[in-house]
């Protein structure tokens, strides 16, 4: 079957708006130049960011590139209660719940393992384990069930929990647990794939031959299948499964077809395994000129508030710049913290020992 | 005082930690209506509810992994693996991220999460039923790993580890379960012995032995025979796996200048081996002889009709003796 | 819904032959005598080694009672060619490969950790970790592949694999990444769930609210649902699975929906969480029974062959009390064989030492 | 002699035994196109086909679940973790089939897989990069757990663990893949120094340093410093952690009296205190000064920006060496 039939659309791929008869949206156009903004940024941080790793200041940069509609139309159906879990590539994500692209940075650089607080942006720090943080955000839901938020009707306090991963994630076991888990329990937890078409080097066809949204019935939960690089389309699937499940209806699977158009990483080289002719069938899908050409033609994204946004893309760059070359090298002592709640005899002999010998040769 | 099993002390000690603080739930495959196949949760499900008792899916990466979920979200959750040998499905989960939540976050998150399972060999069963997996998790920083060998012990050390903020690998002597014991379940929990420290069962003077969970009986029956001949061991529970109580150890060897440990795991990589290390750093000009392992052999956990011969019996031990007191 | 609805079936529970639009069988009455025999035997063979159990004979046993039209359907379904990998309780799977019952024993007594010769019966032996074998039988399955053995149309060399396990596996990674791998190489593997109902004390709806076998769509297989109860019709649907393995049509998964009639093992006590009324309901499904009724009505099965069965029941029953007594003891020194392909230093040194040690206090 | 990096010695390895065996497969996350994250197996499928260098799903359990299928049908897997850091949802079928497959059957079945991974820090990586797992494979009966320094012994171990009938766990040093060193790829395989036996690679009369993997290289470098300061070291590459060669490590600490354990993985349960254990119990009365260890701390490997402070490095060495020569 083609990979594009019986998607979920709102915006073609030409920037018009197009009837779901599953879905709607009753986005205004103030909230949709919001998600074009986002975008916008979400490419620039993470064009500045490659940049950075390229120029050594980073260690390793996981792209985005491509999956802004995705990752921006799913990270803004969240309602502040919702706690999100995602993977090293959802710097969307992050940007959508709060966080500053210059803490996101520390990571990469090796500065920290975790690069925000988790708790304040409701958001756990970039999972590297594939898979794992999907029993996470399950667990995390089952919790919001036994504490009595979930389907009480008030909706400024139902919660709901996101898992973000991909398409190579979906072969784990991990994953397929965390489905067993989440139906058996009707936990709210919604789980979205970003199929962007590879897992490194491997196409999805080698995780599945059927589209992975299929997965979900036979787990006992819906699945949907949306156009990932049309943001209102994912916007409006999300929202819709959040909404069901904080009302206690359980959860969904949402596989968004999108597309990796960067490497996998700043140290993966795609000529290796793919040729062009996928990214010039996915340019034209590209998440954000769509929604450009929709905003422009009814005369919402101005020439002015393009300007706008364009120095505001450029001022972020600047301040990711200037915040990672100044941002400090950990202290080496912090190594020996945090292993456990109180201190530990064999630890706190190993931090003495080598503040020694680093103080006698200087080091330190 | 009660007098109490392992078993019965355990039950009673979940009852207490379920009674104490109202995020503490348990988790595992069966343990709500059967109570377990040992019958360590019997009766909680009915007294706390299916929310608090939670019989889970057949997937032991799905129990950790959600569980880690939930003591995220304020939970204070207590995993039951219904066997040592089903423990390793687990293991990416309990290595990777109960391990290290606190540390990768510097603190942020923290994972109050007690993972218990029956372990040691003794009860004539089949394969993955006999297992003693404690250097796997031993080995692996962020985790605190304990073991009771008395009634009064597991009444106590499964609060403590119930009610500590990091994560806890309790591991319970399956073929002692039934072994009674005198518990003062009037007392409270602070004032219960350290559950990261030692115990000093019996002093001694001439040779230390190095104990811990199924073990520590067998030690006892050896050190009363080598009392009979004359010989006073000095018979240490070791209790807390990771981290090591290294002083009461230390304390012991400086004065009798010999050691023997005794598990139920192979000897290479086990806890023998680190212990043995550590007293040789710590007490290089004390020892009279080279701590000596009494353990499990460096092969498969054998099938059931050989394992009386697998495990460290007092023989063994005896024998261990008397290479150490022929240095 | 009812869990009995839309079930392949073609004996119902009167014994009396039923047409399906989906399957038929061919069997002649002779075939299905044989299969009467084979369960009649099976449930003696189980009876009997519960009996031991009960008798210190063994330290454990994991009855198949209530199975047998599973197993013995599904078992005679296999080409000598073929290779199953069975748990703990497929004793029925192990006597349709022609293991010795008296064979069967030595696992479960504790004189061996695997009870027969896993290449000459081309059936692995029982398999305690929940949905590892599964796996196994995967890769089994693409070695056929790699090695040629599949879809060469030589109906007698072509190879096919089958993997059994029961409701509760299907929560494990292991079983859901094994359906992956499956159906991402094809490989010719039948997945062969046995849902009778409970895993120990756990019901099939903790572990999924919707059919078991509606699972397989969604990894891009076909899935069956057959009454487990029905040995015509167990054999019918493995058959056809099997054949679309060896003809290099890929995976199957079947899930055969029947009854553990005992204990969950001989440890376990069924009383703590299940009512008698299912085991009434079910009793009503017998799978004896029911084929007794169908060959009797037809005269195939006559008195005097009843009465021969009946004999050889016996005789077998009385062959396991005696072989089981029998059955020596292991050699201690054998628990120091084969942990390497050639001796170990550290390993030899340790039988030497409890050799001399047993031998000082005379324990050997 | 040709001039490789332990990286292109593996490669050509791999390539050798396959030539030499045509039921030696390949499996693994991206090692066919790509050729591995490391490009290890780099141009392998190219020329052997897509059925003998297999890209497989991304889920570890099943890797090495079907790769058990496959030997058991006659194959010869070499499975290939990506890194160190993703081996745990393995484990599972590691530690349990794997490891015991012949044990369990008593030489009926066996399993010819080797699990090739690299493994160690210091590539300036986010977590899961840089990690030491060794110790587990090492405890575990039934494994061989070797690991390589330089190329020539990449070269001939990668051949000798395929051609082993016993699983080998066989761990790649990653910040070492690009050292270079000559090889004589005309040799036969036979004639390769054995796989389970350690090296001296320098002979030394005042203390033994003993190392393996990517601790090799800085073990050489103290010793060239120590030299300089007059103290001789005798260098060991352990090279097989499991089983170990103790024969090789006792004549020389029977010789030097004093040994140093040297491995990038916490101390704690590390195969420093196993070595030590052995040596207290084998060179008790040869022994001038405790076994020490210098090793990777009891935490979790640290982010990269520390790493540096967290590997053993020459100047810890050195500080261990003045340790033990003060005793
Ligand atoms: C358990 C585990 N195995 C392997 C890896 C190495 N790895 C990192 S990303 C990746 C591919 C993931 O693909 P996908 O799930 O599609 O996510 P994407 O990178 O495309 O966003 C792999 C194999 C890992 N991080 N964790
Ligand atoms: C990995 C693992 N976890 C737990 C167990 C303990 N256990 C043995 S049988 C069983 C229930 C299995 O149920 P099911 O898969 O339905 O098979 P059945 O026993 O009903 O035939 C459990 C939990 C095990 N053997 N392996
Ligand atoms: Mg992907
Ligand atoms: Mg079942």
């Amino acid at each position: 079957m083609d990979q594009f039939d019986d998607l979920i659309q709102l915006l073609d791929c030409n920037g018009v708006a197009v009837a779901d008869p599953r879905y709607s949206s009753t986005l205004d156009e103030e909230t949709l130049l919001g998600f074009y903004r986002d975008m916008v940024l979400l490419r620039q941080l993470d064009m500045q960011a490659t940049a950075l790793q390229r120029q050594g200041e980073l260690s390793l940069w996981a792209p985005s590139l491509g999956q802004e509609a995705a990752q921006i139309g799913s990270g803004r159906a969240l309602k502040a209660q919702d706690y999100a879990f995602a993977t090293y590539r959802e710097h969307g994500i992050a940007w959508t719940r709060g966080v500053d692209p210059v803490k996101m940075l520390r990571f990469w650089r090796g500065t920290v393992h975790q690069s925000w607080d988790a708790n304040y942006h409701r958001l756990y720090g970039y999972q590297i384990i594939i898979g794992a943080h999907t029993l996470h955000a399950t667990g995390y839901a089952m919790g919001a069930q036994y504490a009595g938020h979930v389907g009480t009707g008030n909706a400024d306090k139902d919660e709901a929990v996101i898992a973000f991963f991909g398409d190579g994630a979906m072969s784990e076991g991990d994953v397929n647990e965390a489905f067993v888990f989440a139906a058996a329990y009707q936990a709210p937890v919604v789980f979205f794939c970003q199929n962007n078409q590879w897992a490194i080097s491997e196409p999805t066809k080698r995780q599945s031959r059927v589209p992975l949204s299929r997965r979900a019935d036979g787990f006992g939960m819906p699945g949907v299948r949306v156009d990932g690089n049309d943001v209102i389309a994912c916007h409006a699937v999300t929202m819709e499964a959040l909404d069901r499940a904080r009302s206690g209806q359980g959860p969904t699977l949402i596989e968004a077809v999108t597309y990796r158009m960067g490497a996998h990483t700043t140290s993966d080289d795609p000529t290796k395994y793919r040729d062009g002719a996928d990214d010039d069938l996915w340019r034209t899908r590209d998440p954000i000129e769509r929604l450009r050409i929709y905003l422009t033609n009814k005369n919402v994204l101005t020439d002015v508030i393009a300007a706008d946004i364009a120095r505001e893309a450029t001022s972020l760059a600047e301040r990711m710049r200037e915040g990672c070359r100044q941002s400090a090298d950990p202290d080496p002592m912090a190594m020996f913290d945090h292993v456990y709640a109180s201190p530990d005899a064999r630890i706190e002999a190993q931090r003495a020992e080598i503040q020694e010998i680093l103080a006698k040769e200087g080091r330190i | 005082m009660e007098e109490l099993t392992i078993l019965g002390a355990i039950n009673r000690g979940l009852r207490r930690a379920m009674e104490a603080d109202p995020k503490v739930l348990l988790m595992g495959e069966d343990i709500g209506k059967l109570g377990g196949v040992f019958r360590a949760t019997e009766g909680l499900q009915k007294d706390f509810g299916e929310d608090r008792v939670i019989d889970t899916p057949l997937a032991e990466s799905g129990i950790v992994g959600t569980a880690i979920g939930l003591a995220l979200y304020g939970f204070r959750p207590v995993v039951e693996i219904q066997f040592d040998g089903f423990v390793y499905p687990a293991f990416d989960q309990i290595v990777v991220q109960v391990a290290r939540m606190r540390y990768r976050t510097a603190g942020v998150l923290q994972l109050p999460i007690t993972i218990r399972m029956p372990y040691g060999g003794g009860i004539g069963s089949v394969e993955h039923h006999g297992e003693s997996p404690e250097a796997y998790f031993a080995s692996t920083p962020g985790l605190r790993v304990v073991t009771c060998a008395d009634p009064s012990d597991a009444y106590w050390m499964i609060q403590q580890a119930v009610a500590s903020d990091d994560p806890v690998i309790f591991l319970e002597p399956k073929r002692r379960y039934w072994q009674k014991g005198d518990v003062d379940t009037s007392a409270e929990l602070s004032s219960a012995h350290p559950m990261n420290g030692a115990k000093v069962l019996i002093e001694g003077t001439d040779c230390t032995l190095i104990c811990y969970g199924p073990t520590v009986a067998t030690a006892l029956q050896a050190a009363a025979l080598a009392a009979k001949d004359g010989v006073s061991m000095e018979v240490i529970n070791l209790r807390s796996l990771s981290p090591l109580d290294l002083t009461t150890l230390n304390n012991s060897v400086m004065k009798t200048g010999r050691a023997i440990v005794v598990h139920e795991a192979s000897s290479s990589g086990g806890i023998g081996g680190e212990v043995g290390q550590c007293l040789m750093q710590s007490c290089f000009y004390h020892l009279k002889a080279p701590v000596l392992r009494v353990t499990g052999y460096d092969t498969p956990y054998p099938p059931s009709r050989n394992e009386n011969k697998y495990l460290p019996d007092a023989d063994r031990i005896l024998d261990a003796l008397e290479q150490s007191m022929s240095y």
